[in-house]
């Protein structure tokens, strides 16, 4: 099958009635899904949908339940011949698969360290195949770093880096961007055309629709693990997308201004001269009962570990944090919650969720002392409050008392805005608050923080997202360490940028 | 595996005697065990089937309780913690089941008989063994056993006592082994390597003892005859039949025979004597050996325990001659 | 190593997965009284759960300590240390005491304080000094058997205080008391990990670390805690078994901890924190305390039981796993 | 927990980790030989290896396995019950045999296979049917010594092969066999490990296991290859021992298994998996090998001497703590 330019019209990639069960869970119900040569094809839904559960038999780490995989008309290989699917296709997955104690060099070339089949590592030749790859990935990374010592963002690199350097012709990106900043999205967009256009096929998995926009030619969309629509991305606009996706036709509604809080409200979060060593010096931020106040800058710019010292993460080296006129002990976690700061903190799976632990539980851990005498935690009240944080925070769980490790990224990430929110803070501090998000929980979870600061909560939101900043009433921008802009409201997205760019300085 | 027979058809036969082996992990207690059920046949006593502790008190606990619940009428034991039996040994005096303890008499409590041999004599004998043979002068390496077991302690005892009264020119290295070959071996590698002049051994068991003290000397080219200057006197303990064939070579010289045989035969013949209603005096028996007094409520027969030498080694009477024959 | 949970509400879940042996448990009575009809008396069944009473208290201890996401192989010899330490203390040194001759009276508090304090110092280390705790245990362990053999010279004490004899031995309303002892203890320790902060907290820690240390859990403290009252129960453990046998074994406790994690384990306690009852840590020891008994009542030969008890263990773990279908952690 | 990110290269932290034991080698070396001068004898040092050849190998044994982010408490009674067994098999009836009298060539080799055999075992256990690891082989570790008992009657051995003996007792070139053995087998398994594609899969399923398989690692396969290793391992183990001592004690191997894991954890190697070398955990072996060694030269009374042991291990690990400054994994 040939069509009139003569390229090849057998889809590269073909999903055929796949369903998927967990347990009691339908992840994906007879959903067929075709990607042509080349293309650089959308797969969105909101949370649990069953993008990653797609991407699993895409991969081969699962077998369908029913129905199965072909790779340009073929059918696909047998799951144990993994070396077989692997030369059709690579991924990077949503979890990260970076081994911490091994070098990013051995990551890079996990069980191909001495080529392709032959089994002696000779480390020096791969430490330099290692270096060339970051290099022509533009990853700043020593190649004979120890992964675990790597950031976030790195490791994501790192993780893209690999994928794409394995040869396939089909590359499956499933939430790629979640975790880099502008900059690095930028390069790895640019990485992305360059090799499209060199006829590799993609699937790109991502909660920021523009981004959809910006490298996709077509768009699959899942709901409720069902396939909804397959359709060229211009054919469907932005709020045709979420329409899809939410099944509900509503527009986003444009972000409602906030009424400016004035320079005679009390200062609720006061940082005097705060300095970590490494990360951050001299930083002078007022934050006002109500004002939401935004931060950004690139990987390297300290303001994660500026607003992990606010919450009593990480002990600054020099300078006060005060809520109201009171000074906050630093580099203590329990004082800060007792000065009445509630935290966010940037990755839900390492240190913001128990995952054998219900949703109750996980949402209440501050104010567990609350609900009985002694210590005593009344099983009732304890759902009682859970179930008002799910209604409050629009949860989509079974209940109070399911394990949070059942429930998809945005709801999760819920859980634990309603834990940082559980004390009733008067000083909320948010890192990346929607991380994974999908768009609609995005809302529902930047709804909740509006609430809150409405009631006079000062709220600092560390963010990359643009959409996530627009929520605020000023935005500092920080670089290297320092505050180097500090943007009203009605900023546009150009000034954002090349502040974080540091351009303007 | 085996049915127990019901409580009425063992009154029948006079009541049933419980044993309780105390481990299964040495040559000598595996004779032991093998006699039991021998004599009891000979003897015609209704044995219920052995208990093990595996060395292991709160297992002996155990067993003990439910032996009681299944009827028996006097229990046979070898406690080798000779402390942690005493609250036991109440127990089973108010629900007047006699006891008797072998090889080992309980630190407290009341029981029927002890049969057992003298370990303090078994010290005592293998230091004069060796002070003779060394002429009161040389370098001594010592095996000690446990120092939480009893029977160790008291073998150790005697043999410190008795070399620093007796042989004082002779000097003694005390090895801790835990009853441990591996542990033994090291300590003799290292000692040798320090003192290459050691020209005495005493083991204080030849069942964990024994083959790796004759591997070591041989690798060491250290086996030789006694008529050899450098030859290693060695004096075992326990009687089993691979120390007799070792004397019979001559690779050593001495072992204290712990009479395997007479504990088995004279534990079920004391447990029987019990339940039958007989009582014993203190003083000699018609087995060569004495009754003594210990403390109140506790009378001990005390067997004899022969020191086998090249002279005695091929005696019959010896029970390591008599296994597997 | 992953667990792929069903979607099943935590708390039944936790639930199904705590009467996973229950079962077992009823067939192991129905075995027991088809072998000997003795093992049904009432007498039968007060001795195996007396004999359990020191065994239960150290998984106890363990448990929670387990759940707290840490490890403790020195539990056996504080069994063993805290008696003899405390008696040899307050008893003649014509008796294998120290000479001191403290008042009787302090042999107890003595006793669990030493517990309280082994438990402090493994702690210390592990948290302040950032070791291992295996091997902080580990050296623990030895040092602390050594200690009772250098104290007492390798001698059972058995000039005990009446005090001392008191819990092993007395009897309250027909059941010694150690069981009574235990069954408190049980019931606290349930209530205080199902439904108090902090016993959740060790849940938490256990199960997340990081994440409960940004919750504002005081981890460092909590385990800390979680160490004293673990050793606090081993010497309690070794104070139920000193009155039980009537002395301080040398090697008292020798070899315990193996069991301790075989109950544990068995009863859906998981090595790698977070996770587990002390219900099914209970069901575990009974089950382990059944076959036991039920070997002896058959009376397997002494050559075989080892085997055949290791055998039953492995089977018994493997029909948990194929009746309940999951995978259990490493 | 969290570990410090040092922007050092992945090899040259893991050549520094590796290398944190020397100093405390070094130091043991030089109270040694101020203890008694015999200590730096050449016979003293070469008794000093011999000694921990068997500790060594189950040591090589256990590292690979934790490695892979497994467990195996079964070694050491491998370490009995495969000789005992390749043993009774050639050996009349009369000498405690079984009375098969295979032909004596035959020893080695079943001792070997048995070994292998039970790696297999445990591997099938955990893999095929997820169970723990810890469990299936405490249960393992008690089944087989079980069975060695039932086999041998609870008897030693003392009749062997002369093939048996041999690779015990030999000596090449001036050295005991068995130190030649470790030493090879060292330095293919550090070669391996660290070289070789298949090594390196060990510590990417230890790391993340998820990750491996993403990777097309089969990891199943490695880490059962791994347990069976490890069972043949064990087995050489202890027919060396068996060599060494000139018989098959009923005992043999009890209590090994947490020295091994003492050496392997003081090595460096972490209990979680994916973490430590093969010469950290060789470095552990010597270690405790010299500690021995120095406490008999310096005759210790027997009294004291396990708490002094016990001691200087734990004083070994604070300072290690200290010196290299970073914290251990639970
Ligand atoms: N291993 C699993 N066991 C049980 N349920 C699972 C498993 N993997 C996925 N699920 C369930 O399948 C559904 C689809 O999950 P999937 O990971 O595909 O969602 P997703 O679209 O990738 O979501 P997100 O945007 O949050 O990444 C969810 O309800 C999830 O709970
Ligand atoms: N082992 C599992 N058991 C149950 N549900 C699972 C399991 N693994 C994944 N899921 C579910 O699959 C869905 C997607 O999860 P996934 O692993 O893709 O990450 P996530 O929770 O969306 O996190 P993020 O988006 O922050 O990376 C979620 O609903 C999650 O709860
Ligand atoms: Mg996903
Ligand atoms: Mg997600």
């Amino acid at each position: 099958m040939t069509d009139a330019t003569g390229a090849s019209t057998v889809p590269a990639v073909e999903a055929v009635h796949t369903s998927k069960r967990f347990g009691a869970t339908t992840a994906l119900h007879d959903v067929s899904m075709s990607i042509a040569p080349g293309s650089t094809h959308a797969l969105v839904g909101r949370n649990g949908a069953g993008k990653s559960t797609l991407v699993s038999l895409l991969t081969g780490l699962q077998s369908p339940d029913a129905g199965a995989i072909a790779f340009d008309g073929k059918p696909a290989p047998p799951v144990a011949d993994r070396s077989a699917w692997r030369r059709r296709v690579a991924c990077v997955f949503q979890r990260s698969t970076i081994i911490p104690d091994l070098s990013v060099a051995e990551n890079l070339f996990l069980n191909r360290q001495g080529g392709d089949n032959g089994s002696l590592v000779r480390w020096g030749a791969l430490r330099r195949k290692a270096a060339e790859l970051l290099q022509e990935y533009a990853v700043d990374v020593d190649p004979a770093a120890r992964a675990g010592d790597l950031g976030v963002e790195q490791r994501q690199l790192v993780e893209i880096a690999r994928a794409l350097s394995q040869g396939a012709r089909f590359i499956i990106l499933d939430e790629p961007t979640a975790r880099l900043d502008a900059t690095a999205i930028d390069r790895l967009f640019g990485r992305l055309r360059a090799l499209s256009a060199t006829g590799v096929t993609m699937l790109f998995i991502s909660h920021h629709l523009q981004e959809i926009y910006s490298v996709c030619d077509t768009v699959t969309v899942l709901r409720d693990a069902r396939h909804v629509l397959t359709a060229p991305v211009a054919d469907v606009d932005h709020d045709a997308l979420v329409a899809a996706m939410t099944g509900e036709a509503v527009g986003l509604t444009e972000v409602e201004a906030r009424p400016p809080v004035g320079d005679d409200t009390r200062v609720a979060l006061g940082l005097k001269d705060l300095t970590l060593h490494g990360s951050y010096s001299g930083i002078d931020v007022d934050v006002r009962a109500g004002e939401i106040v935004g931060v950004t800058g690139s990987g390297s710019s300290g303001k994660v570990a500026l607003a992990e010292t606010v919450g009593g993460l990480r002990r600054p080296t020099s300078g006060t944090v005060s809520v109201g006129d009171a000074p906050v002990p630093p580099g203590s976690v329990p004082a800060a919650l007792a000065a009445g700061i509630g935290l966010v903190p940037q990755d839900r799976h390492r240190e913001g969720l128990i995952p054998l632990l219900s949703i109750a539980e996980n949402a209440t851990l501050p104010i567990a002392g609350s609900f009985g005498r002694f210590g005593y935690v009344a099983p009732g009240r304890l759902r009682d409050t859970a179930r008002s944080f799910i209604d409050r925070y629009d949860i989509h769980a079974e209940g109070p008392s399911a394990p949070v490790s059942s429930l998809s990224g945005g709801n999760a990430q819920k859980v634990v805005l309603a834990r940082a929110l559980s004390t009733a803070p008067s000083v909320l501090v948010l890192i990346n608050p929607t991380a994974g998000v999908d768009v609609r929980s995005k809302e529902s979870l930047l709804g909740a923080v509006r609430a809150a600061a409405d009631t006079g909560t000062a709220v600092l939101m560390v963010s990359d997202e643009l959409d996530d900043l627009r929520h605020c009433d000023r935005v500092l921008v920080m670089f290297h360490g320092r505050v180097v802009a500090a943007l009203p409201a009605g900023w546009s997205d150009t000034d954002v940028v090349a502040a974080v760019e540091g351009v303007n300085r | 595996s085996s049915t127990t027979p019901s409580a009425d058809k063992t009154d029948a036969k006079g009541g049933q005697i419980a044993v309780d082996l105390p481990r299964a992990d040495s040559d000598f207690w595996n004779s032991y065990a093998k006699y039991i059920p021998q004599y009891a046949k000979d003897s015609g006593i209704n044995l219920m089937t052995p208990t093990n502790s595996q060395n292991d008190i709160a297992k002996l606990v155990a067993n003990t309780q439910a032996l009681t619940s299944q009827g028996a009428k006097a229990i046979v034991m070898a406690p080798q913690d000779t402390g942690a039996i005493a609250t036991t040994l109440t127990q089973l005096e108010q629900k007047k089941i006699p006891v008797v303890t072998v090889d080992t008499r309980p630190d407290k409590g009341n029981v029927f008989m002890v049969v057992r041999a003298d370990n303090r004599a078994y010290g005592q004998k293998a230091c004069e063994f060796l002070g003779t043979k060394l002429g009161g002068k040389g370098k001594v390496i010592e095996f000690q056993g446990s120092l939480s077991s009893v029977n160790g302690r008291d073998r150790s005892e005697a043999f410190a006592e008795c070399m620093s009264s007796k042989f004082p020119g002779i000097t003694v290295f005390a090895e801790p082994t835990d009853w441990e070959g591996a542990k033994a071996s090291a300590a003799l590698q290292t000692r040798l390597a320090q003192h290459p002049d050691i020209n005495g051994i005493y083991m204080q068991a030849g069942g964990v003892f024994l083959a790796p003290t004759l591997q070591l000397l041989r690798t060491k080219n250290l086996l030789v005859p006694p008529s050899d200057p450098k030859h290693i006197f060695i004096v075992s303990n326990d009687g089993i039949p691979q120390e007799f064939d070792a004397i019979r070579k001559g690779e050593i010289d001495a072992t204290v025979s712990q009479p395997a045989d007479l504990y088995a035969k004279y534990a079920l013949f004391y447990a029987k004597a019990a339940v039958d209603g007989k009582t014993f005096q203190p003083g000699k028996t018609d087995h060569d050996s004495t009754i003594v007094k210990v403390r109140e409520g506790l009378l001990e027969d005390q067997l004899p325990a022969p020191l086998v030498t090249k002279d005695n080694v091929d005696d019959s009477a010896l029970w390591g001659n008599q296994i597997g024959k | 190593m992953t667990t792929v949970p069903a979607r099943l509400s935590g708390i039944r879940l936790a639930r199904m997965r705590d009467l996973t042996l229950v079962p077992a448990i009823l067939l192991l009575l129905v075995v027991g009284a088809i072998v000997d009809p003795v093992f049904l008396s009432s007498a039968n069944i007060v001795n195996v759960l007396q004999q359990q009473t020191e065994l239960s208290l150290l998984v106890l201890a363990e448990t929670i300590i387990l759940i707290g996401g840490r490890f403790d192989l020195s539990l056996e010899s504080t069994v063993g240390l805290a008696p003899a330490l405390g008696v040899a203390l307050v008893i003649p040194a014509a008796s294998n005491g120290l000479g001191t001759s403290w008042p009787s009276a302090l042999a107890v508090p003595i006793i669990l304080l030493v517990g309280l304090l082994v438990g402090a110092l493994n702690g210390l280390l592990i948290l302040r000094f950032g070791l291992s705790a295996f091997i902080v245990t580990l050296g623990m362990l030895i040092v602390l058997r050594g200690l009772q053999i250098g104290i007492t010279g390798g001698q059972n004490l058995f000039e005990l205080p009446p005090s001392v004899l008191y819990l092993g031995n007395a009897t309250w309303l027909g059941l010694p008391l150690s069981i009574w002892l235990c069954g408190l203890l049980f019931a606290i320790g349930i209530a205080a990990l199902g439904w108090f902060r902090h016993g959740r907290a060790v849940y938490a820690i256990g199960g997340n670390v990081d994440a409960a240390r940004a919750a504002g859990i005081r981890s460092d403290r909590v385990i800390w805690i979680v160490f004293m009252v673990g050793g606090t129960l081993a010497a309690l453990a070794g104070l139920l078994m000193t009155g039980r046998l009537g002395s301080v074994a040398a090697a008292q406790g020798q070899g315990m901890i193996f069991t301790v994690f075989a109950a544990a384990v068995i009863g859906g306690v998981s090595m790698d924190g977070g996770k587990g009852t002390l219900f099914g840590a209970l069901c575990g020891v009974l089950v382990l305390g059944l076959i036991n008994n039920i070997l002896t009542l058959a009376g397997v030969s002494a050559q075989w039981i080892q085997a055949v008890y290791g055998l039953i263990i492995l089977v018994a773990l493997i029909l948990a796993r194929v009746t309940t279908g999951k995978a259990q952690d490493s």
